[in-house]
């Protein structure tokens, strides 16, 4: 068993940040991943970090742009939040060395972006999200923070009072990739989740294979709620074999999108007949599958992106990442063709609740980046504000877990008077536990409390153990790949740019089929050393509960808000619907509820208005 | 976690001497052949010749700052390319001693070789 | 980890198929170095034979049958040694040449043209070897 | 128009690939539109023909028996437009043999997990196509590194490399973050350290160089340039410039590199490691010539 005050799960973006902070605030830190650090796919993040820095320039307005691009679901607390520490955060980055592109006085360079009324979009090249990783990174070397790399954290070691409000988090269990030894780790201030968000719940994702949502499934489980799982943003252009992403960049050139037939489709079919290619990314989104479905898609999957016309020096100049990425990930060389696009999961914006401070309603129990859910993204996330997120909210919450005081929350967390009960809709099937699967029993067989945090710890390894004996020992059944795959193509098929009431059902009766069949999974490499197909068994696993989460929110919220599109009701309903969406496990058995928005911020409250731009 | 090593090893003057002698080879090797391929051919040398060029003071100190640069050029590339293939520790010590060594005796051989050219023993 | 795999150095040779400009020249240069220092301390041991010449008869000098001319010519009569000779100054002039280039490469110049300078470097000391041949093999008496 | 109507294609490989063409609604489509495009009717020839690549792949586990030993695996994997050398050891992963094992993240070359040896060089399984390489493709792991399991190979030494050149800003020195000041960097510096900072520590380059093979203490071509990004901002001051510099020109530094080149060569983010290493060592030569 390994012990420290404080243990961060995923070492991003959010993680780093989180075990920097309560480092410095003296706890005793460690950062357990999956991936080594600088494997995380904050590395992916291309545009950049939001933070108004420049005179001229104000947090109230980076909020104000924030609570409106979020269709008026943010929390205006946390928003706020996170328009003020921004700045002080990526000042941060920078003493810490990363390396900004600059001006010719010597100061960081900003750029415009969409949704946003001032260029604040702080950025290092195309490659933001890279520098930002790294740099913390080095930064955890400086401080010489202990970093378990290549440990699968699998479950947390909670306690199981009846209401998940009173239950306590002692620690994690997790297994070294390497060896296949499982172990604890226990916390004796507190466990911060920082995982990432879940798109491998999705067929086509420009996420990595490594952002299976496991932080997502493991609180839900240990009984803390998913909030907004079913805003998920799609962005339009991700390349068809790989969900690569090919930046916005190349419409705002003017690069111009066309269906099978060689038309213009944004305007042709009037889509937008105002900015056409640049309009905003759910709407393109859904321009592009409408053709598809109506079958002037190519190769009845995707349309073309064509930026020939642009002409060779200027593609050369501004653009010429982008050739790269079609020609090494796609085989396609955009100077003499044109480049296949569809729409791709981009980044979730719902996650595990918490407050201001990253606190879950569990006691001790954190979590930080996309995986969380403070709310600041609500229906739609604007580019660039998940990375100053990261570091805002990743920093307050390894702080508060080292125990600094960071003052009384407003935002509420679990299940309390403020709740408002689901109970109008039907589902087709019922969600949640298929059956008795391994942790469950094990947690049925435990009888109540667990007497210390070390027993707790203890019966936690033991249960996983057993869990990974089972999988190991089962010699038929089916694989998980078949199960992961079936579950990825009915979100995509079902849960995607367009939501139908019918599809929805259809989704969750599939995810339904797919926890049954996980019933009988098995894992056919016997080897304990370097056992990936183990550890993507357990992460299916996981998969499944996320995915579930987001198709039940799908399903209840019957408007459309931000990214949510529903063709039943395709308006943003403010009387109905200005309330988050909470799913929760409630021992097997979800439940979904309903907890109010908070518009009023520190002296103003945020008036929903019209979302146009 | 791989040794913070000392300060103290700079290395790099071994490694510009080694370019300082490579570009002072190069003429002098170059000069060398030619001299004594195409000039003079190898086959008719004689003592008498050899006397006669070594004689001349600027060729004898050529010859020996040739044999200087060439003997360091040549043992402190081996002593290199070991070090480059991983030898340590003892090993290291020892190859290191030899070389000198062997380095060493062929500078003054090589000296008393040219004074018998010359004449001058 | 309870074990691991380590091919080993033996394989990297067993793959020269697959090796690029760079890694050939550094093969190069390493074997015409350790052939040129090996040869350097050849070349004195046989030139002290000079030392006996020199506290030998003069007269004998005079008549060019000291030990050192004879041992010289000796050898210069022997075919195999006009053909090390040969060798030796491909050797030696891809030393050179290479050397060159490693020079400019630590100096920072055309590094972008690495390969091609190290194929120029090949060409050129077989033009030059193939050019003093005649020079190298004249008057040997076979 | 919803999705919902769209049937979910098979993800598995048609076993004949006839079934492919009666299945397949875009095909039906296609067929019905009776569409001229030529290149759309041969990239369908070449699909119903089944084209498959080959691919051999390096196994060996040290706790499974019949893997004790080190062999290769072959795989037939169906070949589609675009697909890359990951996308094939995936698709043999999840349809043919799920033992099969290898680190991989992101699949857009950012991660830098994912670097094999293939067909004897060094690159990154996601960002090479697999049309471009001569079949069969031989998958490796990479050299020189202790292999834990398939195309696993032990990265420690290589991150113990990265983490002994100090790698992170060491000025304590710097301006107040709530006064929102930075330290000031030109355009010019910032430029001069773009390529030194795209390192994704793929670890393709110490694979590939003969002399880190070779002398395990060399810092190695990653590592150098690593400390090259640091030595060269300006951001900080001289005193720890120097100090950097002592760390480079240290025995193992920057004089074991012999200008082999292939680091260079492989490096998926076209880092000029090579030139930056012979840039570093005549700033060194340079630093001491000042103290004589
Ligand atoms: C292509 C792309 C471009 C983007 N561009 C931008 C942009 O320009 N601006 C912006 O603001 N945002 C952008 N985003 C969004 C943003 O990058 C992500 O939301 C953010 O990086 C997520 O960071 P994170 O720290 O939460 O998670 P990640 O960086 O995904 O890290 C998750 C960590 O958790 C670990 N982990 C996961 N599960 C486990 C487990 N079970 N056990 C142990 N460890 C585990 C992983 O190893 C990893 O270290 C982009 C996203 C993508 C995909
Ligand atoms: C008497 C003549 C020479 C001898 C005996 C000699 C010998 C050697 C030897 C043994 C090496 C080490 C090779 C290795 O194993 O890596 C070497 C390296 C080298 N030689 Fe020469 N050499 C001679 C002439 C020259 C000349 C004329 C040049 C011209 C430029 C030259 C340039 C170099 C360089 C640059 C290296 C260093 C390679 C490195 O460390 O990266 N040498 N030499
Ligand atoms: S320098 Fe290039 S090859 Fe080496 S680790 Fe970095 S990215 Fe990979
Ligand atoms: S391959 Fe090695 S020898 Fe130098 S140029 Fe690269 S580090
Ligand atoms: S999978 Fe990330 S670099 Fe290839």
């Amino acid at each position: 068993m390994y012990e420290h005050d404080v243990i961060v799960v995923g070492a991003g973006g959010a993680g780093l940040r989180a075990a920097i902070a309560a480092h410095e605030a003296g706890a005793d830190t460690a950062l357990v991943s999956k991936l080594h650090p600088v494997r995380s796919h904050t590395g992916a993040a291309e545009g950049g970090i939001n933070a108004a820095l420049q005179e001229g320039d104000d947090w109230e307005l980076h909020a104000y742009d924030t609570m409106k691009g979020s269709d008026y679901l943010g929390d205006a607390p946390a928003v706020e939040t996170l328009a003020q520490d921004a700045p002080e955060e990526t000042m941060h980055l920078e003493h810490w060395g990363m390396p900004f592109s600059r001006e010719e006085d010597g100061r960081v360079s900003q750029r415009p972006f969409g949704g946003l009324s001032y260029p604040r979009t702080t950025y290092a090249g195309a490659e933001t999200g890279h520098h930002l990783l790294h740099t913390m990174y080095e930064q955890v070397v400086k401080r010489g923070i202990q970093v378990y790399d290549e440990w699968y954290v699998m479950n947390l070691a909670t306690t199981d009072e009846p209401d998940p409000n009173d239950r306590e988090c002692h620690g994690v269990v997790a297994y070294d990739v390497q060896s296949g030894n499982i172990e604890g780790f226990k916390a004796n201030q507190g466990v911060v989740l920082a995982t990432g968000g879940p798109g491998q719940a999705f067929d086509h994702t420009t996420n990595a294979v490594s952002c299976t949502g496991d932080g997502h499934a493991m609180a839900y489980r240990a009984g803390a709620p998913l909030e907004d799982m079913e805003f998920i943003q799609f962005h339009p252009t991700s390349l068809p074999s790989t969900g690569v992403l090919i930046s916005e960049g190349v419409r705002g050139e003017g690069g111009i999108l066309y269906n099978s037939e060689g038309e213009r489709f944004m305007f042709e079919y009037g889509y937008a007949n105002n900015s056409g290619e640049l309009a905003s990314r759910d709407v393109v989104a859904r321009a592009e599958l409408t053709e598809v479905d109506e079958g002037r898609g190519i190769e009845d999957e995707y349309v073309h992106l064509d930026m020939r016309h642009l002409g060779e020096e200027r593609i050369m100049d501004r653009l010429e990442n982008i050739l790269h990425l079609a020609e090494d990930f796609e085989g396609v060389d955009g100077l003499v063709e044109p480049m296949p696009v569809k729409p791709g999961q981009h980044y979730a914006m719902g996650g595990i609740e918490t407050d201001e401070n990253g606190q879950t309603c569990i006691d001790g129990l954190y979590a930080a980046g996309e995986c969380a859910c403070v709310s600041v993204h609500g229906g739609n996330r604007l580019g660039g504000n998940a990375l100053p997120e990261l570091i805002v909210f990743g920093k307050r919450a390894g702080r508060h877990a080292a125990g600094e005081d960071l003052g009384e929350a407003e935002i509420r967390t679990g299940y309390g008077d403020d709740a408002e009960d689901e109970d109008d809709t039907e589902f087709p099937v019922t969600p949640g536990k298929a059956g008795l699967d391994e942790v469950d029993e094990a947690i049925a067989a435990d009888g109540g409390v667990a007497a210390d945090a070390e027993g707790l710890l203890e019966r936690a390894v033991e249960r996983e153990r057993a869990r990974v004996d089972r999988l190991l020992d089962r010699d038929e059944g089916v694989q998980h790949a078949e199960i992961r795959s079936k579950l990825q193509q009915a979100m995509t098929d079902y849960v995607n740019v367009f939501r139908t009431e019918d599809g929805i059902k259809k989704a969750l009766e599939i995810i339904r089929e797919c926890r049954q069949e996980y019933q009988n999974v098995y894992v056919d490499d016997p080897s304990r050393t370097f056992n990936t197909d183990l550890q993507h068994t357990i992460e299916t696993r996981n998969l499944i509960d996320v995915a579930e989460t987001i198709a039940l929110g799908a399903l209840v919220r019957n408007e459309f808000r931000g990214a949510h599109w529903r063709q039943e009701n395709q308006i943003r309903d403010d009387e109905n619907w200005l309330k988050h969406t909470m799913v929760s496990w409630d021992g097997g058995e979800p439940s979904v509820w309903y907890r109010p928005v908070i518009l009023e911020g520190q002296d103003k409250t945020y008036e929903p208005k019209e979302r146009s731009y | 976690m791989a040794e913070r090593y000392s300060s103290f090893a700079p290395g790099g003057t071994a490694w510009l001497l080694q370019r300082i002698t490579a570009a002072f080879l190069v003429v002098v090797l170059a000069f060398h052949f030619f001299q004594l391929h195409f000039v003079n051919h190898a086959y008719e040398v004689t003592f008498l010749g050899t006397q006669a060029r070594m004689q001349n003071v600027g060729y004898f100190l050529t010859m020996v700052l040739f044999l200087i640069a060439g003997a360091f050029h040549g043992v402190n590339g081996v002593y290199n390319a070991l070090v480059n293939q991983g030898l340590d520790g003892t090993p290291k010590k020892v190859v290191l001693a030899v070389l000198v060594i062997a380095g060493g005796a062929l500078i003054v051989q090589g000296i008393y070789v040219a004074l018998a050219m010359a004449g001058w023993t | 980890m309870s074990q691991s795999y380590n091919r080993g150095l033996i394989e990297d040779f067993g793959r020269w198929k697959e090796f690029k400009a760079g890694m050939w020249a550094w093969i190069f240069h390493k074997f015409t170095g350790w052939m040129l220092i090996g040869y350097l301390f050849t070349h004195i041991a046989v030139l002290s034979t000079s030392i006996g010449a020199a506290s030998g008869d003069p007269a004998m000098i005079q008549a060019e049958t000291d030990v050192y001319t004879t041992t010289l010519q000796g050898l210069e009569d022997l075919f195999i040694i006009r053909v090390l000779e040969v060798g030796l100054l491909a050797v030696a002039v891809f030393h050179i040449l290479n050397g060159l280039r490693l020079l400019m490469v630590d100096l920072g110049i055309g590094l972008e043209a690495q390969d091609k300078s190290f194929y120029a470097s090949l060409i050129l000391t077989g033009v030059i070897t193939v050019a003093s041949v005649p020079t190298f093999l004249s008057g040997v008496g076979i | 128009m919803s999705t919902q109507q769209q049937e979910p294609e098979t993800q598995e490989a048609p076993k004949d690939p006839d079934m492919k063409g009666a299945q397949s609604p875009q095909d039906r489509r296609l067929a019905e539109k009776e569409s001229g495009a030529i290149d759309e009717e041969s990239e369908k020839q070449a699909e119903l023909e089944g084209e498959t690549v080959h691919i051999k792949v390096f196994r060996y586990d040290p706790e499974v028996e019949g893997k004790q030993e080190p062999r290769f695996d072959d795989f037939h994997v169906p070949f589609e437009k675009g697909m890359t050398v990951l996308d094939a050891v995936m698709y043999a992963r999840d349809e043919y043999d799920s033992s099969l094992t290898f680190r991989h993240s992101c699949r857009q070359a950012v991660c830098g997990s994912d670097a094999f040896f293939v067909n004897g060089k060094q690159r990154l399984g996601c960002k090479t196509q697999i049309s471009d390489l001569e079949q069969p493709v031989r998958i490796e792991p990479l050299p020189h590194q202790e292999v834990v399991k398939d195309l696993v190979v032990d990265m420690s030494h290589f991150y113990d490399q990265m983490h002994a050149v100090e790698p992170y800003f060491q000025d304590e020195d710097t301006p107040d973050v709530n006064d929102l000041e930075e330290q000031r960097q030109s355009p010019e510096n910032r430029e001069k350290i773009k390529m030194s900072s795209r390192c994704i520590w793929c670890g393709a380059c110490m694979s590939s160089c003969n002399i880190a093979a070779g002398d395990n203490k060399y810092l190695g071509p990653a590592a150098i340039n690593k400390a090259y990004k640091f030595a060269m901002d300006d951001r900080e001051s001289e005193e720890i410039k120097e100090h950097r510099l002592r760390i480079l020109e240290q025995e193992h530094g920057v004089w074991r590199c012999q200008t082999q080149f292939s680091c260079t060569e492989v490096c998926p983010k076209d880092i000029p490691l090579t030139e930056h290493i012979q840039e570093l060592k005549r700033e060194a030569v340079k630093k001491n010539l000042k103290f004589w």
